[in-house]
């Protein structure tokens, strides 16, 4: 990835002097994930010749202040807005609003309720639900056709206002309940925190500990604080010489995660590709600001990473 | 045995003291004219600190806080304090959009009584915040402990019973209830309902400001509530009803948080969400210290109040319209508070 | 020893001034005082002698003047410095930590160290031999002082400055919370004390003590010292002359006046702690006072009847009717109305106006239905306040803006205001000085009256007081509280301060 | 007339006092038992609520919260509130990742030093922290506010500085910093440094209560703090240094919020978390609570605190294991705060 490296060709072919200036709104700002899709929005923003405003609320949890934050930017001027709805009901009239005052949104990460092309332009983002679906075969595959412990699967999942981890726990347990064998054996929601999903995360696998082994087939942690934390119960249950033969499917990355990954601690992580929503977010809003036709769809997709496939940090 | 009295000795006379309460007014005021005039002068043309769309945002933004913290000043000049109204709000919320949402999916009651229904839900939000706030009141009273971990309590209930009439998920009603009158108070879009640049929720607010303060000053038990605050065993000396009074207190304090909730659910595009609002409270109480009110009871203006909930809602807007990282915002936050109240302090000493 | 000192001023104060903000409160004051003697410091409410005792005592520093101790230069810098030199003060309100013993209240501040720990054993030792002193013998220096009575938290006070051996112990208003026999006890201690060298400042409204202990004495009015004196060489009424900056001429008025209906009927009331058995039957036009030592349960007494304590047994019959134990709300529709012993935490609400103190207790009729009007608020407190005269500018002026009596008499017009017919007044007149009392038994005296030409009816008057001249000198009858039981109520002809005394220790063999 | 005083006529003697104070904390020990017990009683067997391994979780959760609140504690004794304690404890963790990750990429420093620098990253922690806590106490000192505002101040400031040094992000310090000392203070698993059952952090927070215990009890400091929350103003007149005495009470608080920090640091697996510990002042504050103290001042203690947290975090740890919803959860903790509260009120009704 070399985001500089596309910018001089661009500038050629783009002579247009004119600086674009558009904001770009994530549901987020501390996860390593945003910054990942920040810099996709800078690399494309620099390709561009754009100028980048990038403003989040603290955590997605924070609706209101995210309306306040998409509100105050779309008063202040810009061409165009990169939103990244915290919520998909709350956000909706907002924008449509600011689409009808001629102000382009294009909604990346996680959707907004309206029509797309007319409420705003464009929707770049992982299917949530797809991508879900993809953590429970990808865990189904490492268990194998034959699960021991009863095919039993933990799931820790995010706080209970959140709508994309809800649809991806959502497509996790349906993929999961269509795979003979596996079933879940308890599901919590935590507080939104690393500690919190720790302490829930702990406590919960303790239950499954007997005979100093873990019978569980199966850990799914579906974002990444909740899998951060997820992850250092299951290597305290190791370190601590529990044996635990659950496969253990994170999803997002992290350098933690990535860590969780080399050791073998986790098995296997769902990742979304942020840095393309990114670029690919100012990309469309760029292309219809000057006039080019935009898709209205785009899923950027997820991989899923493995020790196999990662290379050390 | 009536003599005259001896010449007057009490210096600190009545004038000067009202006049001190209109000055110290009159500072927060200028603290508030200071904060906008600093964004306003730092983010000039476009980004348009002071334009109306701003102005219109910001006068939303400042709906919320403000309807709770006229409760929140009523509950501190009564000597106490309300923890609870974050999670109040949440619950309020969640109440108003259960209640639209009711009726099986195909024909949501909401549907066949587009007026009538709304009613009912805010009917049934405020109902259940003022409830909370009765719990608080009578638990305040009954147990005799001090109210900051009562409501610490009932926080940490609220914030169950939201989450759990919630399902644990957010609620959404049907798309139809945004194009109901209870999803337009704070729509910025419906001009409809609004008088320019005023949308509905700040004149609900104002009318609520005015009607407490008014309240407050010229009701019996407006007076008591004062009493109560300055000194809790000269008013059950004096008959008044204090146990009563208390609950009271405690119930507009939730009934305040219940209707901010309503404005909440309208502000979030007609969601209910029940892990909003959390550590609100920590603002409203914020808002009400900044206007002048005293913790330890007896002092408070819905006035001051509104003035500090303004200039809490300025600092959060205009840091962002700046585009201060949060973490700026924050600190300067966090500033803003220790000096408004310093300051409101250095003015009259006696105060905490 | 220093040479200076021996020949007889241990202390001179000379022109010390101090403001507070516009309010000059000591005007130039001098003030000497020599080793072992007694000297009274006496004025009206206000007059700035508390304020002189803080600068004494390095509580406040003076504007300008100057003091010497022993001769030299003193300038306390701060309480702990002051101590230090030897000068203490008792505090009017007494400065306790509640939660803490009474040896480290005795030595707070002072505290024997090794290194940075409490040496236990010599605070023990030295809060020990302190409460010795001051005749606390039985006394734990380990009971936590939030359970002691008053008298023994003063003690515990005085065991303080004792126990840095203080050349100078200035008691501001020290009998204000206690009865006959610990003041007795008191003014032994103080006599010991005096006995043993140390130079005494003795802060009291109260003349009777003045004349009973001390040696000297000096009189200040608004921040000025106007004369000084020994006692017994200066009569009482030109003392008092002096105090008020004007002649007084009767400080008990008793018209006379006749008791008609009883309007108020204790039969064996008892409170769960206090009181064990209170009768009493009070009337129409007739002042009764309760006496009784401290914690005999006189005020329990009143707020069991008013609804402030619960009522364990007993009955209560107002305007000849039983009524149930009820809350204070009823009893003030019942017409009946307290004034606290306790002005200051309960009392008043020291940050509201007078006029809303005034009319707290009935707020109806100053406005239509349930509404009032500040403004016919202050106007009805306004004939209050010219007519008791309460010193304000207005009625809007804050409470804690006032001096003690005229607070007093805001809680006492506020049962005038409510209209009350009995009048239950517990220590009406604790520390509040001479001219603001004599208007208050000026009041009382008018109020059992009545004045059947305004028609206005003769009211019923219950007074609690631990000062005995007032209660023979106000009283139409007086009965004694003896350990929770209520003695029966004879006319004052029958009762002097010694048979009162006698009936309050329980060792009247008439009753 | 030297006549003896009267014979002391209140009967509640000392001895009874103290015997009192006894029964009390025999209640709260009670109440963690009973508290234990509904658990144990209702997750038998299989999901091993007693087993050796849930106990050694709840311990390493309850070392967080108890650090914390042993800091609280004090300050609560000395009659204030620290509500920026969770802020502390987050920039505490913030720092303590920061200073181990300087250096170059590839030469941390950390990885040159791997004694000295977790020391020097802890001494940094606590430095901060403590001074967070001079700033409390130096505000509440001399701008004569309320401790509920200037602490919800810099409750804001010490957030926005967490993330200002995190960058606005997780800081992940080198991967060998997990096989570091500091790193182990929490981990079950390194029974080298563990006595069997109690991790290292556990007897931390054992050896921080039993000083903290005999500092408040056997030093003049100690008594001092008790004197100030007594009786502000007895304090002043008997020349106790109540400015130092405050700021110092608040810098302990700090500094013990700042432990709390190093230790979170340690729990989260050696990860720096600018958004962790929100509102964890709220259940500092309710364990000092439930274990007695007043927030009227005066009266505390840290054995008391020490049941609160126990009882906390059962609750936190039974809730999960039964498999509760966490709005099962939240309600039954905000009633058993309340409840705590209430038992320990009935026992001593002077306490509020
Ligand atoms: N801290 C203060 N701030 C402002 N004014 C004060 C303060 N302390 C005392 N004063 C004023 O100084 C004057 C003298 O008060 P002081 O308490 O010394 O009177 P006093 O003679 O002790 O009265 P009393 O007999 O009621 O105790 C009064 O007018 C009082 O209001
Ligand atoms: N605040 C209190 N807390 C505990 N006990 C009290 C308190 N006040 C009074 N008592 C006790 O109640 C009893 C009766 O006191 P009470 O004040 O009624 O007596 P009193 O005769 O009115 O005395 P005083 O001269 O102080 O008015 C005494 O034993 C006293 O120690
Ligand atoms: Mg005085
Ligand atoms: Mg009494």
């Amino acid at each position: 990835k070399s985001p500089e490296a596309a910018a001089p060709a661009a500038a050629g072919a783009n002579p247009a002097p004119a600086k674009i200036s558009i904001a770009a709104i994530p549901k987020a700002t501390t996860h390593s994930y945003w910054k990942a899709a920040e810099a996709g929005a800078r690399r494309a923003a620099a390709e561009f010749n754009v100028t980048l405003e990038w403003q989040g609320p603290l955590d997605d949890s924070k609706v209101a202040d995210q309306i306040g934050i998409f509100n105050n930017l779309a008063a202040s001027g810009v061409q165009g807005i990169l939103l990244s709805p915290c919520d998909d009901k709350a956000l909706a009239p907002h924008v449509r609003t600011a689409t009808k005052r001629g102000l382009p949104v294009a909604i990346f990460d996680s959707p907004l309720d309206g029509k797309v092309g007319t409420d705003f332009i464009n929707f770049t983002s992982t299917d949530n639900k797809a991508a879900g679906a993809t953590a429970a075969t990808t865990l189904a595959g490492l268990i194998g056709t034959a699960p021991i412990h009863g095919g039993q699967v933990l799931v820790i999942r995010f706080t209970e206002g959140s709508a994309s981890t809800r649809l991806r726990e959502e497509g996790f347990s349906t993929a999961l309940a269509a795979t003979p064998g596996l079933t879940i054996a308890a599901q919590q929601f935590t507080d939104g925190s690393m500690a919190g999903a720790q302490r829930v995360a702990e406590t919960l696998l303790g239950n499954y500990v007997k005979n100093n082994k873990l019978e569980l087939a199966g850990v799914f942690a579906s974002n990444q604080p909740t899998a951060e934390g997820t992850y250092n119960a299951v290597k305290a249950l190791r370190d601590k010489g529990v044996e635990v033969s659950a496969k253990f499917v994170g999803f997002d990355d992290s350098t933690l995660l990535i860590q969780g990954l080399q050791n073998g601690v986790i098995d296997a992580l769902v990742v979304q590709d942020p840095e393309k929503m990114g670029y690919l977010g100012i990309k469309s809003l760029v292309d219809h600001i000057q006039g080019r036709p935009v898709e209205a769809y785009t899923d950027t997709g997820v991989t899923v990473k493995t020790k196999a496939n990662t290379a050390a940090k | 045995m009536s003599q005259p009295p001896s010449p007057a000795p009490a210096p600190a006379s009545a004038a000067s003291k009202k006049s001190s309460r209109v000055v110290a007014m009159l500072g927060r005021l200028a603290a508030l004219a200071a904060v906008y005039a600093f964004f306003a002068f730092l983010t000039p043309g476009t980004k348009g600190f002071m334009s109306d769309a701003n102005t219109q945002l910001m006068l939303q933004d400042i709906a919320v806080v403000a309807m709770a913290a006229i409760g929140m000043t009523i509950v501190i000049i009564a000597g106490g304090i309300d923890l609870s109204a974050g999670s109040t709000i949440a619950l309020s919320m969640i109440t108003t959009a259960y209640v639209l949402n009711l009726g099986p999916d195909g024909a949501k009651l909401v549907l066949q009584h587009p007026v009538l229904l709304p009613i009912a839900a805010i009917a049934a939000a405020i109902g259940v915040s003022t409830l909370i706030g009765f719990i608080n009141g009578a638990l305040v009273t009954w147990l005799r402990i001090v109210p900051f971990i009562i409501t610490l309590g009932t926080m940490q209930m609220a914030r169950g019973f939201a989450k759990l009439v919630a399902n644990e998920q957010n609620i959404y009603p049907p798309a139809e209830v945004q194009d109901l009158w209870i999803s337009r108070v704070l729509d910025p879009a419906r001009t409809v309902f609004t008088w320019p640049f005023l949308p509905v929720a700040v004149w609900l607010v104002i009318g609520a400001a005015i009607l407490t303060t008014l309240f407050l000053r010229y009701t019996r038990l407006g007076r008591h509530i004062f009493a109560l605050g300055s000194n809790e065993k000269t008013a059950v000396l004096c008959g008044v009803p204090v146990a009563r009074t208390k609950i009271l207190v405690y119930m507009i304090g939730g009934l305040f948080s219940g209707l901010a909730g309503v404005l909440f659910f309208a502000r979030l595009g007609s969601i209910g969400q029940p892990t909003e609002a959390i550590g609100y409270e920590l603002f409203v109480i914020a808002a009400a210290v900044i206007g002048g009110a005293s913790l330890l009871g007896g002092r408070g203006t819905i006035l001051g109040t509104m003035i500090g909930a303004l200039i809490i809602t300025i600092l959060r807007n205009g840091g962002v319209k700046m585009g201060w990282p949060q973490y700026t915002q924050e600190i300067v936050m966090g500033a803003v508070i220790i000096v408004a109240v310093a300051i409101d302090n250095l003015r009259n000493p006696r105060k905490s | 020893m220093s040479e200076a000192s021996s020949a007889g001023s241990l202390l001179t104060v000379n022109g010390i001034k101090k403001s507070f903000g516009p309010t000059q409160a000591l005007k130039g004051v001098d003030l000497t005082l020599a080793r072992g003697e007694v000297l009274a410091l006496i004025g009206e409410n206000g007059a700035g002698k508390s304020t002189l005792m803080k600068v004494l005592s390095g509580a406040h520093a003076s504007d300008s003047g100057e003091m010497t101790l022993e001769g030299a230069a003193y300038q306390p810098t701060g309480p702990l410095h002051a101590r230090g030199l030897g000068v203490c003060m008792i505090y009017q309100e007494l400065a306790l930590a509640p939660h803490l013993s009474a040896m480290e209240n005795i030595l707070l501040g002072i505290e024997p160290t090794v290194g940075p720990f409490m040496n236990w054993r010599e605070t023990r030792a030295i809060a020990r031999r302190a409460l010795d002193e001051v005749g606390l013998t039985a006394l734990d220096p380990a009971a936590i002082v939030g359970d002691l009575s008053i008298a023994e938290q003063q003690l515990v006070e005085i065991a303080r400055a004792v126990a840095v051996g203080c050349k100078v112990l200035v008691l501001d208003e020290p009998t204000s919370s206690l009865t006959q026999k610990d003041v007795q006890a008191l003014f032994a201690l103080v006599r010991r004390l005096k006995a043993k060298g140390v130079a005494i400042v003795y802060i009291s409204h109260a003349l009777e003590e003045v004349e009973a202990l001390c040696d000297r004495f000096t009189v200040m009015r608004d921040g000025e010292t106007v004369g000084q004196g020994v006692v017994g060489q200066v009569p009482v009424s030109r003392i008092i002359a002096l105090m008020v900056g004007r002649e007084v001429a009767d400080l008990y008025p008793r018209s006379p006046r006749s008791a008609t209906e009883p309007i108020l009927e204790l039969r064996a009331l008892a409170g769960e702690k206090f009181p064990k058995a209170a009768s009493l039957v009070l009337r129409r036009g007739e002042v009764v006072g309760i006496a009784g030592l401290i914690g005999s349960g006189r005020t329990e007494t009143l707020r069991a009847l008013f609804g402030l304590d619960a009522v364990a047994a007993g009955e209560i019959s107002i305007h000849g009717n039983l009524t149930p134990p009820a809350g204070p709300a009823v009893r003030w529709a019942q017409g009946l109305g307290l004034v606290s012993e306790d002005r200051k935490t309960e009392g008043l609400a020291q940050n509201l106006s007078i006029a809303e103190n005034l009319t707290l207790s009935k707020l109806d009729g100053l406005g239509p239905w349930r509404f009032v009007r500040p403004s016919r608020q202050n106007a009805a407190a306004e004939p209050w306040i010219k007519a008791f005269p309460i010193k304000c500018q207005d009625g809007e002026q804050p409470i804690e803006a006032l001096s003690g009596g005229n607070q007093q008499k805001v809680a006492i017009a506020r049962l005038l205001h409510h209209g009350c017919d009995v009048l239950l007044l517990d220590e009406p007149t604790r520390g509040i000085d001479v001219g603001s009392k004599a208007q208050i038994y000026a009041w009382i005296d008018k109020l059992a009256l009545g004045d059947p030409a305004a028609g206005k009816a003769p009211k019923a008057v219950l007074v609690v007081s631990s000062y005995l001249p007032e209660l023979l000198g106000i009283c139409d009858r007086i009965a004694v509280m003896t350990r929770g039981v209520l003695g029966e109520a004879r006319p004052v002809a029958q009762w002097t301060e010694h048979s009162l005394m006698l009936a309050a220790t329980g060792q009247d063999q008439r009753g």
